[in-house]
């Protein structure tokens, strides 16, 4: 993945943002489904918006859409506020997450559609669509019927019918939901790839951390109605701001604990079940007496069947194999730390050195600080 | 214009239509019905959706006294001289209310006894349809003219306690027991004159009440069938032409009656419907066969025994109804 | 009790039998109906009189056939009419509570629903005669006011047809909603989305959509017209749509022409009824 | 979305249905309940009052009748239900792929021709000269005609014939939509046909049944020809009670509270079979 | 995961095998759904049966409940021929995969439904009900109604409704099939355990590798109605026996090749796109011009910025980054081989050793022949 931070794009001032949210709200009867959200999308990025169901990603973007309006806040894409115009004078496109193709219409006539709203002449619609066709790799299909697509066509499809349209922005609610897993390993890479043969700028909405991480520039990470955090996909998984990025983003052993002792960003706690842990104050507001949430990532914690293999950890432990979870390179270890009695997933390495683990062996485990980070629970 | 004309079946068979639209340019629409259906259809248009009924002549006074459905006659616009005389007086006086004429008559018949001489020869009454030698195999209306006849038969004048409600009521409790004590002898009242024909024809009832067109078209294929008048005397009928009070189209409507009142006209409806009509001189056209079996049914002290029936009071109805509930649910 | 279960041959046999016997139940009076169309004898019933075709084709009294019979033609003719008028009331009402009870929410929205329901549980006769005594005392009222007459609120083809639409348009709700239910309506924000109106969408969208189940309520509106007895006697004029002729003729005992009829019947509605299967069969699989 | 656009189609959308409901169903029954309480005392004069309802009540014969009607229509509706049922199943569960739409079309076709033309039917099989005792004569069984027209049970087989596809249809689509893996589930666990056509099946097809019931009894109530054409001489239906009143008797008051007496039954034993079954109208009917 | 490999079962020889197939055929009007397979499962064990969409587990699954009769082979249950023996008399008990909950009754009705079959006393019946479902962590539920539940609940109590019969064998068809993506993960060990605990032989199929290397204690990998290869996960994983279960059981880059030379075990093979390959000859039976199916695992290969940091591996090549697929620990690179111009899938070891690599970026790539697995193609 090509990482491009929004502020390296080199567009014009001007409309450096195709899309700008500023503190948005939707209210429910009372209940803030999306509370205060601002952000800005680059031209031509992908920008991922990711959380747990419910947590308000398609209220978000049905109002950019324009099939919601927002409670306050403004929204403007290309520098214009979108406030009060109708969802089919917006230059946005939605791609649903059933793909809302037309079954009573063949393919070229689904794609043309938006076309012909537009009164474009008939040839014209016929020449633009194949064109498109052939840009998502679908040439000549226009006659054929939706249900003679398999499900990875149909995807191409639905976001052919919205690209003829050459949208300033075009919006994707979880549209690989619908796929079994197979081919959504497979469609990830794609659409990816669509997006930067196109260069138009997408926003898409996911519940699932390795779409998001895979495909995006900037993944926003939503919860309970806000973005808790907004970066690109590394800056998410290695430096977590919240306690709820570092437990949703990527898997992660997690504790809570009370601080002991802090020293500049350098934390001592002790977790509930009497587990030291040295970490990293992640929040920056850490005080001694403090209730935290330390997380730890399987892959960060090291294995030894000696205490000496493990050197340049700050924190060292011991623990009993209780099970292992053979998954090819994608392996863990369950074990019940000795002292504690806590149970933690490790991650095996890959190199084939632990291959011979079995089940009530007694290992060594060890992490560094810096890769405990530790948040200020409230 | 189009006719509509509410009437009993047989009285406007095709070949009639056919002549009478050639030659007015009238279109006939026939609706076929009977004397309570076509005083409720007319009830409930308020006296629309027809241009001409033809209920009996006892349905007319009191069914106007009380609803108000038809328009008086324009004597002027009928040709008097086509009609029997006497006949025309009769319908005149009966169908007279508040000083209008209302009808004028068109065929006549009379109820009594169908018979199939080789398995029910003894029937000669109405009470005998009670008898135990024909059990399960008689079949009448559960209308008034079994009230009627039945009442007769024991002996009793309905027709003279038609104003006096008391004695009427007498006549109708002893006729109720008299029916329900029958019941049993009963295979199915009937409802229309082919489904008594075809109960007939297929021997599953031999003797029954009704009318005499039917028995004399029997006849023709059976022999042993046949109309007989009843000892107590057949009820007499006489069924009418009446103005609905919204018609539209009276203009056809007259012209229908003068054209069906001609004498080759009324022989061909007689053909048809199997009953002498009100034409003067509308039986020279007769098929013989059927003057025949009226004169075989029909014996000079027969005809004298006919009973007519006298216009039905308003309120009698009811109670008449009210009996033939009992009768019909009695077990 | 599945096809999956293990069944003992000699159960699986009688109900075979069982299954079996119930069809020819329901197919023998048909049969014999249709079978009764072509006995030469003037009496719908045994003995069998020999082969003909007089009861359709026949012009002699009083072999007189369908073809020839005008009362019988006209009653068909009217029949027509009256479905024709019920099928697009119905469908019309149909779709428009559709689209009120599927797409919108407002007070009391399940005791209108239930409302809706009503004509399902109200007797035939019962609507018949309520609409009769209703429209005789606004006619009655309107001609006492205005001296006028008010024929169409009389017993004649305008109460037949609403009559029968009364309850009709609640089978068609029913078809219709069950369909728009299943809409998504993803596929109109789609449409939206993709510039088209409000208004473009439904016609563009929607409406072919519930095609198939507007066409299907048709159907059954008209076949549900066509047969309607109940309510169309309390409130029929003087033109009679054909099941009230043929119930007037059965009535008086008739020839084989109404077993003529009859058959014709059974071949136009069966044609009817196969034509929307079939076409329901074909948006189905499509 | 837009909120006036909503209102507005709201308002447009529940026109029609305001007037269809107000002036084809409730306003004409208000009218119904009006003429039944007036009373005839006289040519053309009317006094209000309950004296409709009080014939109904003291004159045997009326409620005789309508006990009568409610009570073959009740086991019309048990005896199609019994009939019906078996086949529902053998449909829904032990075909598929053509079998199963053939034999589900051959339900439908006996009901795409008019109650009048089955009855008709079922008159030339039952009548006395009849297929049905000419048969039973031909085989020697009998030795003369057998009348079976003109009785009860010539009106069973005229209702349950007339009402079968109204069970059948929504039985077939509630067995259908039984997941087949419950059935074995029931299986897998010990039961047997019994126990799982009890506790599974049943309970499932609950709705359907409760659906087919209502309209099947609503059918039988309410039906007019079938009673009269094969009924006999001692068969009264409440219909034809009502249906007399108006068209022999040209009394119109009686007949509309006998019409109103009626509404109340059908809307009772309706109301009745819904509580004792737990199901609601809109689950059932209006599905 | 404990391995426990079958002869390692302590049970008495009569009934070693709690389930036994002997050349069972399940032919559908001469389409063989079911093709000769055998196998044994023995008492305790949780066997999978592993295989793509449509390759005959669920047919097999079913003839062992009893819904469908082989067409010939045997089936024995605890030593006793279950031929003949209807579903309902049958000593196991099967998990549906979508649970055929009866939504008719609630939770206790629903776990005492066989129970009551038996005729087992009412008091009973609500005492074993609550039991089983404590065990399975769900006490007290009993009154609350199926759609009360979670889909991880619903699961829960499917189980106990079979456990509760105390059955000799568990079948379970693709019981996770309807879950999301993160519940499936959870239960996936909740499954495991509950075994354990149970210690009741399971039965499980299942098309995703993933749930099957993790729980199984015996994994039958099937394809087109037979038995390819069984054994434990990491036999399966690291020991592939044929071509399919070498592509179907974990990633794998895949070549066509044609073998070149052949010394022993060890091949020599040139690829379509004219890449060297040196290989394992697993199949046993490669030929000199053989053409070959060639597998190495995405872990298998590795990373380096200069080639001697490469040593002992036989396979060397140079590539060109196309895309980084940054998914956390299971990170990858698509690469473009510079020779082949072929496109390579490899694993970012999670050393953080190679975080700073960028698209466009030239590695080297190295892969022992060891783990070069070459299969004959048929
Ligand atoms: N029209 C509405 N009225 C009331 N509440 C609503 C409405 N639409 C959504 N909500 C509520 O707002 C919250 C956010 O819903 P939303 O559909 O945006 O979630 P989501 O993040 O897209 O979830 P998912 O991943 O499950 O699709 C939910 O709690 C939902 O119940
Ligand atoms: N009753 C049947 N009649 C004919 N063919 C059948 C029948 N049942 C299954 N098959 C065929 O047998 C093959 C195996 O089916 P089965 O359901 O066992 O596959 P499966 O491995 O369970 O697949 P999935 O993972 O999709 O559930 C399929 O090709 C299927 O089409
Ligand atoms: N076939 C026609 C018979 C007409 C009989 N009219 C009878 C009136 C009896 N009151
Ligand atoms: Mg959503
Ligand atoms: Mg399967």
């Amino acid at each position: 993945m090509s990482q491009q931070p929004a502020s390296a794009q080199n567009t014009n001032p001007a409309a450096a943002f195709d899309l700008e949210c500023r503190n948005i709200n939707k209210d429910f009867d009372g209940f803030k489904a999306v509370n205060n959200v601002s952000f800005n999308v680059p031209t031509g990025t992908f920008f991922s918006i990711l959380g747990p169901s419910g947590c308000g990603k398609t209220t978000l973007l049905r109002m950019v859409a324009g099939f919601q309006t927002p409670s306050s806040g403004d929204l403007l894409i290309k520098g214009k506020s979108m406030i009060g115009v109708p969802p089919n004078k917006r230059p946005v496109s939605m791609v649903f997450q059933h793909l809302a193709l037309f079954p009573m219409m063949d393919i070229a006539a689904n794609v043309g559609f938006g076309l012909r709203q537009r009164g474009v002449p008939r040839e014209d619609i016929a020449k633009r669509v194949e064109t498109v066709l052939e840009r998502v790799g679908l040439p000549g299909v226009g006659s054929r019927h939706i249900s003679q697509l398999s499900g990875g066509q149909k995807q191409r499809v639905a976001i052919a019918r919205c690209m003829v349209l050459e949208p300033d922005v075009l919006l994707l609610d979880e549209p690989l939901g619908a796929l079994d897993l197979k081919l959504r390993e497979h469609m990830k890479i794609e659409l990816k790839k669509l997006q930067s043969e196109f260069g138009t700028t997408f926003v898409y909405i996911t519940h699932d951390q390795s779409e998001a991480l895979v495909m995006s520039d900037q993944i926003a990470v939503m919860n309970h109605g806000e973005f808790e955090q907004v970066g690109a996909a590394r800056e998410l998984y290695h430096e977590p701001k919240t306690a709820f990025v570092a437990g949703f983003v990527g898997e992660a052993n997690s504790f809570t604990a009370k601080v002991d002792s802090i020293n500049g960003d350098a934390a001592t706690l002790v977790s509930d079940d009497g587990l030291n842990i040295k970490g990293h104050d992640a929040s920056g507001n850490l005080q001694q007496g403090d209730k935290a949430k330390v997380y730890v990532r399987p892959e960060s914690i090291r294995l030894a069947t000696s205490a000496d293999q493990l050197d340049n950890v700050e924190n060292l432990n011991q623990g009993i194999i209780e099970n292992i979870l053979f998954n090819g390179a994608n392996s863990h270890i369950l074990l019940r730390e000795e002292k504690s009695g806590g149970e933690l997933n490790v991650a095996i390495p890959q190199t084939g050195q632990f291959r011979d683990l079995t089940r009530g062996d007694k290992v060594y485990i060890g992490w560094e600080a810096a890769q405990t980070r530790c948040y200020k629970e409230s | 214009e189009t006719l509509r004309l509410l009437t009993w079946g047989g009285y406007a068979p095709e070949n009639v239509i056919e002549l009478f639209e050639a030659e007015t340019g009238h279109t006939v629409e026939v609706t076929k019905s009977n004397n309570e259906e076509m005083v409720a259809k007319l009830r409930a248009t308020n006296g629309g959706g027809f241009d001409l009924a033809q209920p009996s002549q006892d349905r007319i006074a009191g069914a106007q006294a009380e609803f108000d459905i038809y328009k008086p006659i324009d004597l002027s616009k009928i040709d008097e001289s086509q009609f029997i005389t006497s006949m025309l007086e009769a319908t005149k006086g009966n169908t007279t209310y508040n000083d209008e004429i209302y009808g004028v008559p068109h065929v006549w018949g009379t109820s009594g006894l169908v018979v199939n001489k080789a398995e029910a020869g003894d029937v000669k009454d109405y009470l005998d349809l009670c008898d135990d030698s024909v059990a399960g195999k008689v079949s009448y209306r559960l209308k008034r003219p079994t009230l009627i006849g039945f009442a007769f038969s024991m002996g009793l004048d309905p027709f003279a306690a038609y104003n006096d409600e008391e004695a009427y009521k007498d006549i109708l409790a002893k006729v109720e027991d008299k029916l329900i004590e029958c019941k049993p002898n009963v295979k199915t009242y009937w409802g229309g004159g082919d489904e008594i024909k075809n109960l007939l024809r297929s021997g599953e009832v031999v003797a029954a009440m009704a009318w005499d067109t039917g028995g004399w078209s029997l006849n023709e294929d059976n022999a042993d069938i046949t109309f007989v008048a009843p000892e107590a005397g057949a009820l007499g009928w006489i069924d009418t032409f009446v103005l609905p009070k919204r018609g539209r189209a009276d203009e056809a409507a007259y012209a229908w009656i003068n054209f069906v009142m001609q004498p080759e006209i009324a022989a061909m409806i007689t053909n048809s419907a199997g009953n002498f009509t009100a034409s003067k001189g509308g039986d020279e056209g007769v098929d013989e066969a059927l003057k025949v079996r009226y004169q075989e049914s029909f014996p000079p002290e027969a005809v004298d025994n006919i009973k007519w029936y006298p216009t039905v009071p308003a309120n009698l109805e009811t109670l008449e109804g009210a009996v033939l509930d009992r009768v019909k649910a009695a077990n | 009790m599945i096809r999956t279960l293990p069944q003992s041959n000699t159960f699986k046999w009688t109900y075979r039998a069982y299954v079996t016997l119930f069809f020819v139940y329901l197919a023998l009076p048909l049969t014999v109906v249709c079978l009764m169309a072509f006995n030469n004898s003037v009496f719908p019933s045994l003995p069998w009189e020999g082969f003909t075709w007089a009861w359709f084709f026949g012009d002699e009294d009083p072999f007189i056939g369908v073809f020839n019979d005008r009362s019988i033609l006209r009653s068909i003719g009217t029949s027509m009419f009256v479905a024709f008028w019920v099928s697009l009331l119905s469908i019309a009402v149909g779709t428009t509570n559709a689209f009120l009870f599927v797409r919108h929410d407002f007070k009391f929205k399940e005791f209108f629903y239930i409302l809706m329901l009503l004509p399902l549980i109200i007797p035939g006769i019962i609507l018949g005669i309520s609409i009769l005594v209703f429209s005789n005392a606004v006619a009655n009222n309107l001609e006492n006011a205005t001296g006028m007459w008010f024929d169409g609120l009389r017993p004649g083809l305008p109460l037949v047809i609403l009559g029968q639409f009364s309850f009709i348009a609640t089978f068609a709700t029913l078809v219709i909603s069950a369909r728009l239910e299943k809409f998504d309506r993803s596929l109109e924000e789609a449409a939206l989305n993709l510039g088209a109106t409000r208004l473009g969408a439904i016609r563009q969208i929607t409406l072919p959509f519930l095609f198939p189940a507007i066409a299907g309520a048709g159907v059954v509106a008209i076949l549900m017209s066509f047969e309607n007895f109940n309510t169309t006697l309390m409130l029929v004029g003087s033109d009679a749509p054909l099941t009230i002729n043929m119930f007037d003729r059965l009535k008086l005992g008739s020839t084989p022409v109404l077993n003529a009829v009859s058959l014709l019947l059974i071949v136009v509605s069966a044609i009817l009824g196969l034509a929307s299967l079939l076409f329901q069969k074909r948006d189905k699989s499509s | 979305m837009n909120s006036v656009h909503s209102r507005l189609s709201l308002y447009l959308l529940f026109t029609p249905f305001l007037l269809w409901l107000a002036l084809l169903i409730i306003i004409p029954h208000i009218f119904m309940f009006l003429v039944s309480i007036s009373v005839k005392t006289g040519v053309r004069e009317y006094v209000t009052g309950l004296g409709n309802y009080m014939v109904f009540f003291t004159e045997p014969l009326y409620w005789n009748t309508f006990a009568r009607t409610a009570f073959m229509s009740i086991s019309a509706t048990f005896l199609t239900l019994l009939i019906g049922f078996p086949v529902a199943y053998y449909i829904a569960k032990l075909t598929r792929g053509r079998t199963k739409t053939t034999l589900f079309l051959m339900c439908l076709i006996p009901f795409w021709v008019s109650e009048l033309v089955r009855t008709f039917g079922w008159m030339i099989l039952l009548r006395e000269t009849g297929i049905f005792s000419s048969f039973l004569q031909y085989i020697g069984v009998a030795s003369e005609p057998i009348e079976f027209l003109y009785n009860d049970a010539a009106i069973m087989v005229g209702l349950v014939y007339t009402s079968m596809l109204f069970m059948v249809v929504p039985l077939v689509t509630t067995l259908d939509s039984l997941d087949d893996s419950l059935i074995e589930a029931g299986y897998d666990l010990g039961g047997n046909g019994f126990t799982v056509l009890r506790e599974i099946i049943i309970p499932h097809a609950m709705p359907g049944i409760v659906s087919g019931c209502i309209v099947v009894f609503m059918l039988s109530l309410g039906n007019y020809l079938t009673p009269i054409l094969l009924g006999g001489k001692d068969s009264l239906w409440f219909t034809g009670l009502i249906y007399d009143q108006f068209i022999t008797r040209f009394n119109w008051e009686l007949g509309s509270a006998f019409g109103f007496l009626l509404l109340i039954l059908s809307s009772t034993i309706v109301w009745a079979g819904l509580k004792l079954s737990g199901q609601s109208l809109t689950d059932t009917v209006g599905r």
